[in-house]
């Protein structure tokens, strides 16, 4: 039988609003069987987005679901996880909103290490507004706003969620569909910050300017510079030269935020 | 040589971007226009690629 | 009260109707010196599905920025016909696509058809220019600028080596109109 | 609050007051001179099962209190002006997304940074129109550390009530004071509890308004209500939508269900001191009306006619009552711990009815009641 | 710049007028329906030596143009309403330190998110009230795409000669459509730069008012004038104070500077349109007076005496003239594509002069000239 | 003779208004001894800060100085910075002000590698609004808004700043003054963002609350938790355990960002 | 016009005399019942240099809530005597510490002074106390509350341990003072 | 033994931290009430540690 993602899907609900050929798309499949993988709820269970095209997703899904102001979902979904611990937190979003505007509340809740489940669609641009430059397109590269080419160097997100000391760190591509929802499986069992990074293709306002002539090509692109940590950890520095690590890039055991909270009213409660 | 599978294509929310076309291993899918078609039924070994790749939940894969 | 002439152009997004639009301002404008003004319809994502561009053509200033009683409008998909081809003033135009529009809204105003896109692919050989066949069939069927103002403001905004290409897609729309009003 | 009376900080009167009101959310950033109530709020929260955070600033504040919110606990946050000014943009999606939850601005002196540790009023009209769109707006203005608990309590009402952000204002003064707090029995001041839905999970719609003044009824994240919010104009399902009419119905429906007749006379709560015969009223809100009172008192015994008009709510503003007054007195006389806002207000409503002047102040020091009379006696 | 004329985007036009001004930096973050400014600017600064850089969000967006001007260029940013909230802060921080910057505000539709890609005028109240603390406001709201140029030329004059934040309100609209600009030749627009001290360095001090309105000379940072900027409450030397007299000069000062009559008359523009013997006049703003303009013409031609008054200067609120309008006319009708915003100011100043009513619309439609003639004749 | 602080003090700007003990004043005699090493030139160096004890460094310097708001240090001194390159851009300011609520700004500009030095000044509190706990108040502390110890994690500084992309990170503490001034000078003469840390004490705050006696206690607790990278190299796990490590942590060469715009504009305006 | 007294306490920012303020405020309005309301200046940054606290106490509710005319001031330095020993009312009271306030502002009210600092270092051995001391003197001075008020005030604030020493403290400080009236 | 610098307290600056007390090895310095004085000024090696370590620029050790 065919994947019943339809379930998880609200009813009238698609077609989805996102260009043909955007990787969203895909990122929401995984998404939808890595909540099936780990048996989520549908009540007990939150989606919260910022603003963006990746911060659409929310709206589809048949579960809580927030669609907040741009670049504060992770803070928005604080608030939820601290009033009900027991619920399932994911948040997702662009590039752009976790990393531009939503950085702050980004590193602050990788630092809590609050349980909760960071699916960042990163197609490193901001598409929803046209195609601007987001702190994750490469230099060089061109958007609307660098006619001339990108000056800025970018975030490697992976690493700045580990230096704000998220405790689940992976990293996959829209081309690798599979590894998406393991990976975002993986993190919504860990508990504590999980970020899971996918980069995703934005034809509509990066691939045209930058001279893809379709999504495919851009796919097949994310398949070449992808390598699997493992892989990696044989290669030269030279061999990795432009190349992206995927997989499970970082993993902690480290006290969860909400646990120690309500030790904390246990304390005084009991006192 | 006999289908694997039955495609099924949900046209209203295919938007035609030809990923599936592009990753169906053997060319069981065709662009139609701004639409994705079954071209060459038979040929599909149910390798789910399409279903898989699509953004658009708009193909299935129903194994025979 | 200034006289306005208003025209629509709506198809797919991508279709380049926003740059026909623009065009057709820039020649009332620009070339003629008379007052223009082109807007177009923003989506809740800007992006996707139908899409429109209007021009306001008079000899004063326009005021008012919008359409108000369309004169003249083109639908290039049946999506964009239902939905944009629509305050027609009666006794207006109606132009659209032969084959992609086949229900075209029915109203007071006389509605004409020519294959847009199929002269582009089978008669230009590129797709790209069927903007510039629908803006030149439209300023046939309107005569809301001179045909050479027309000619002159597309040949302003392409390459070189593009020049001839959009001549001949102009004038196979301009004359594809003017047969068809004609007969 | 094991003891009925107590001396208390206006600032611990808040929180005390929040907690009263059932609150059990505070998410907050620290700012002189609010920061008391987030001090007390991380110590009480814990001991009713509450939460406290402290964010990692002002926006994120605001964010969480909505989360909070929609997953089901009254929320609370409170800050002063430089923070009321960064959560402008929140404030407006509690606004449209209809999220109940209070918001503390205890005002201080200056714009920006300002005068921290002064007090001052001078964020009254940005309460009313800080953030982009067209909104409606509650605010409410305490001036005794007593009227601060119950204002509080009544901050979470009407919050509940109508779905939306209520904010409180108070200067520093006030919330540095200390004062005698009464604590009210449990049950003695009526606790309204947002409305829950009563239809099928299936039926719904989190904005499907009865009317276009009617607040629906909100359900909670984890129940079993499953629904969509966001900060798009949105349909009565909850899901964005551009269609011209129901736009329209949303935008109007979120202004009228505070600004409608009904909703204005529940929510307008005003003092009254000595004006049935006033010639002339002075018109002061917050601990400036502590000063105009003293000065009302100090005038009467003068045999000057004066009475104080002392808005509680001041948005929506109390446009009937102060028409009245504007027809019945000679003058009007606002006093304000600014350089002149409600007064704009005032002039809208009283029009050519009455003489009108103001007593400002804003260099960091309490209006003092000479200043009024020496007013008052200028323009009688 | 290369043609004298051409058809562009108000958006565009706004940016070749701040390039005309000599704006050299331009700071922002994207957003709907503003980014092309932006756009445009990443273009053309690089060409005359400016800087263009995209922030992280709205608020370093803000910090980097105060730090620019202070560094002696002139300094634009430009957002849409979400975006404006969030500089509401730092908005503050301009006015208090005085440091002339430019902000362009495309307005959009609904508050919070709202409505993205449509228009809007609802952010008129937040340009004067928006941020926390006592404050003056400048902001011009120009109608269309030639006037977006102009505009943004006289928002950079003002902002250099009163040493303070102007903002520049359009709404999508006007921002979004094309429209033939006729290039101003260098030279033919007035470009007013700051004031540069002309005391010795040592004897220099940043805020050295020479009377209660004065605008003192600002250095730049970098020059042998070195000085301190600060958000806190300051005295002439720029250095924090709580001193009370000296607070309170500071603070009427930055009101008085732009209120006071001549500065008044200085900033202020606007247009009448058959004003001269109506007995109608609409007031109305931005594309919204296109609209009107249009039914006064369509109704003089029915024989109704209407006429328009467009306030381009919004902020201050041009109060002499609308009250001798009041005066004249029988009634006057106030447009907005808002729920009523800036009508409460022709009520406060009209008073009981005139008839008064409104034409409002937040639907993401234009308001049409068919409302507004429909209204008029409903008043009449 | 004895060091001539006064020379790059504002006349009669002193004393300061900092605590008895405050550990600010040692830093800002580390600071201007730094500035006095790399010979800057006093019109040609601006110090930007935010707002806190720490943020009022700043007002007794003879610079060109700028007292912005809470947490947007980073952010107008790259206004600054991006207008007059050739300027010596410095910012300061506390834990709380750069890594709370300045977190972003703090972030991106380590992403952008834009010239300046940032001297953060880490009390691990928030001294100015009364000892509320920070993102680097250490876990179970107390905080006068941590009445039951301190729930939240905190942020290594280096690591976030290394994470984000800073090319010169190091560490000192008040107790160790004369690093102070050599870390400083070697972050001013690095082009690129510096990132400089010092731990110092805020006796008023966090001192009393915590049961230290005195600030020289709280000094010597800083000698003791210090540990020289170079000595922590060849130390076990166990034996860093409540450590912090001093010294240069992080140093590489990257493009600058106003370089790479100057390029820009050379490449733009000679096209 | 409700009748009010208004006493401020100044001295040096952590000698305790919000405190002292605060419980004199407790000692009228929750055990006398009466009406207080207490308040103390915050300097620019909420600490360092002097620091007063001021209460005012009526029969009635108390409005306008800052002091205009002080009955009576304390100043335990003479920096505080300098910025906070003014606006004393005619026939009005100032406390200070002998040993600290050297020059006490002079006035149209009586002066007294005793060694408060030296009190509690000596007599009560314990210089945190001395708040205590100087609180039992303000209200010997002033009678604006009744003196077990006050020491129940103080009492009631004081762990189990230091009732003693609090006690005596108090004591001491009434009854240096009322010596020296009566003396 | 004979002091090997003079130490210069201004007053106006100490905030009696004592830090310079604490740090002075040959405790040359001391409390007196609020403020920092010299009482053993012939101890004072130039080391040079008070200064460096005064957080209120209120001592300076001038070598002889
Ligand atoms: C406060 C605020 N600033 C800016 C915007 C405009 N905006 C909307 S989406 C977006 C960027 C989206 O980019 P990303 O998060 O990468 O998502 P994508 O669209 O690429 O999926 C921006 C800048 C906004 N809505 N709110
Ligand atoms: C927007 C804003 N929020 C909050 C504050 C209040 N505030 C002032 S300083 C400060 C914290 C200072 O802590 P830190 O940066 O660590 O400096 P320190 O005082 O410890 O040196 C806070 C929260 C403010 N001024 N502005
Ligand atoms: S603009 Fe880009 S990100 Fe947005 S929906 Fe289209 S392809 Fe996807
Ligand atoms: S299942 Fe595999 S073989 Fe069959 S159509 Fe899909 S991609 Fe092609
Ligand atoms: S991948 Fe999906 S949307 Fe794309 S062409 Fe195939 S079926 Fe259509
Ligand atoms: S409060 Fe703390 S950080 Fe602030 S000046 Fe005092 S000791 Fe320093
Ligand atoms: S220089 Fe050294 S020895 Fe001399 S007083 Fe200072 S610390 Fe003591
Ligand atoms: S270290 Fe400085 S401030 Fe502290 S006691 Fe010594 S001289 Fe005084
Ligand atoms: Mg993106
Ligand atoms: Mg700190």
């Amino acid at each position: 039988m065919a994947y019943d993602y339809e379930k998880s899907i609200r009813p009238g609900k698609l077609p989805h609003i996102w260009c043909p050929g955007c990787g969203h798309g895909i990122v929401m499949k995984g998404l939808i069987r890595a909540m099936d993988t780990c048996g989520l709820e549908k009540n007990n269970t939150a989606i919260v987005s910022g603003i963006g095209c990746a911060s659409r997703l929310p709206g589809y899904m048949d579960f809580n679901t927030l669609h907040t102001a741009h670049g504060r979902a992770a803070a928005f979904a604080t608030g939820i996880k601290m009033v009900k611990p027991e619920m399932t937190v994911i948040c997702c979003g662009g590039d752009g909103d976790g990393t531009a505007i939503g950085g702050n509340h980004f590193i602050h809740a990788c630092r809590r290490n609050i349980d909760m489940t960071y699916v960042i669609m990163n197609n490193y641009i901001y598409g929803m507004t046209g195609g601007q430059f987001s702190p994750c397109t490469p230099t060089g590269m061109k958007a609307s706003t660098t006619p001339y080419g990108n000056p800025d160097p970018i975030f490697d997100i992976s690493k700045l969620a580990i230096g704000a000391g998220a405790t689940f760190v992976a990293r996959t591509t829209s081309f690798h569909a599979t590894q998406i929802d393991k990976l975002i499986a993986e993190g919504i069992k860990h508990k504590g910050m999980s970020v899971i990074e996918v980069l995703d293709d934005c034809p509509t306002s990066y691939g045209r300017r930058n001279k893809f002539r379709s999504v495919v090509d851009m796919m097949k692109r994310l398949k070449e510079v992808a390598v699997p940590v493992a892989a990696a950890a044989k290669m030269t520095d030279e061999q990795l030269e432009g190349k992206v690590l995927t997989g499970v890039l970082f993993k902690e055991e480290r006290a969860e935020y909400t646990d120690q909270y309500a030790k904390l009213i246990a304390r005084v409660q009991g006192a | 040589m006999s289908a694997k599978a039955e495609i099924e294509i949900i046209e209203e929310y295919c938007k035609g971007c030809s990923i599936c076309v592009e990753f169906c291993p053997t060319k069981v899918l065709e662009m139609d226009a701004f639409v994705v078609k079954v071209a060459n039924a038979d040929a599909c070994i149910a390798c789910n690629q399409c279903e898989l790749r699509c953004p658009d939940f708009a193909i299935k894969v129903h194994k025979l | 009260m200034a006289e306005r002439y208003e025209i629509r152009f709506s198809g797919a997004g991508g279709q380049g109707l926003i740059t026909a639009g623009i065009i057709l301002a820039e020649a009332a404008s620009i070339i003629e010196g008379r007052h223009a003004v082109q807007s177009q319809s923003y989506g809740p994502e800007a992006r996707g599905g139908a899409s429109k561009s209007e021009v306001i053509i008079g000899e004063d200033p326009i005021d008012y920025p919008k359409a108000t009683i369309v004169d003249a409008c083109l639908a290039m998909t049946q999506e964009a016909a239902d939905k944009y081809a629509v305050g027609i003033k009666p006794g207006g135009l109606l132009l659209v696509d032969t084959d992609f529009v086949k229900n075209p809204p029915k109203g007071d105003y006389t509605i004409y058809d020519i294959p847009i896109m199929r002269t582009a692919k089978l008669e230009v050989g590129r797709e790209i220019v069927a903007n510039v066949i629908a803006l030149g069939a439209m300023i046939a069927l309107t005569d809301v600028v001179k045909r050479e103002s027309g000619l002159q403001a597309v040949l302003a905004k392409v390459p070189e080596a593009f020049i001839e290409l959009n001549k001949k897609a102009y004038n196979l729309g301009f004359e594809k109109v003017k047969e068809l009003m004609a007969g | 609050m094991a003891k009925k009376v107590a001396l208390l900080q206006g600032n611990s009167a808040c929180a005390l007051g929040a907690i009263y009101a059932g609150c059990k959310f505070f998410g907050g950033y620290p700012i002189t001179p609010s920061t008391e109530v987030a001090e007390v709020m991380s110590e009480e929260l814990p001991k009713v099962g509450g939460k406290f955070i402290q964010m990692e600033d002002e926006i994120g504040a605001m964010a969480s209190v909505i989360g909070a919110s929609l997953a089901g606990s009254k929320s609370l946050t409170a800050t002063s002006g430089p923070g009321v000014s960064l959560k402008q943009e929140l404030i407006g999606y509690a606004c449209i997304a209809e999220v109940p939850c209070v918001i503390i601005n205890v005002m201080r002196g200056g714009p920006s940074t300002g005068m921290p540790t002064g007090p001052g009023q001078s964020d009254v009209m940005q309460a009313r129109w800080g953030t982009h769109g067209d909104h409606a707006a509650i605010a409410v203005c305490p001036e005794s550390c007593q009227e601060i608990f119950t204002e509080t309590v009544r901050a979470f009402n009407l919050a509940e009530k109508y779905r939306m952000p209520v904010q409180v204002l108070y200067d520093e003064i006030v919330g540095h004071m200390r004062e005698r707090i009464v604590f009210p029995e449990p049950g003695e001041l009526e606790i309204i509890d947002r409305a829950a839905p009563t239809c099928s999970p299936e039926e719904y719609k989190p904005y499907d308004a009865k009317s276009d003044t009617d607040v629906p009824p909100l359900a909670v994240f984890g129940s079993e209500y499953r629904f969509h919010v966001t900060g798009l104009n949105k349909a009565a399902d909850g899901f964005p939508t551009t269609k011209a009419n129901l736009v329209a119905f949303e935008e109007r429906r979120q202004i009228a269900k505070v600004e409608c007749p009904e909703a204005r006379a529940d929510i307008e709560s005003n003092e009254e001191y000595l004006t049935e015969d006033a010639e002339v009223v002075i018109f002061a809100y917050g601990s400036s009306a502590r000063s105009a009172r003293y000065a009302v008192n100090k005038m009467r015994a003068e045999g000057i006619k004066a009475g104080l008009f002392r808005p509680i709510t001041i948005w929506p503003f109390p446009e009937k009552r102060v028409a009245e007054l504007g027809k019945q007195v000679n003058s009007m006389v606002v006093v304000e711990m600014n350089l002149g806002q409600m007064i704009f207000e005032v002039e809208r409503i009283v029009k050519n009815d009455c003489k009108l002047a103001g007593v400002f102040r804003v260099d960091g020091d309490p209006i003092n009641p000479g200043e009024i009379m020496a007013k008052v006696k200028e323009v009688l």
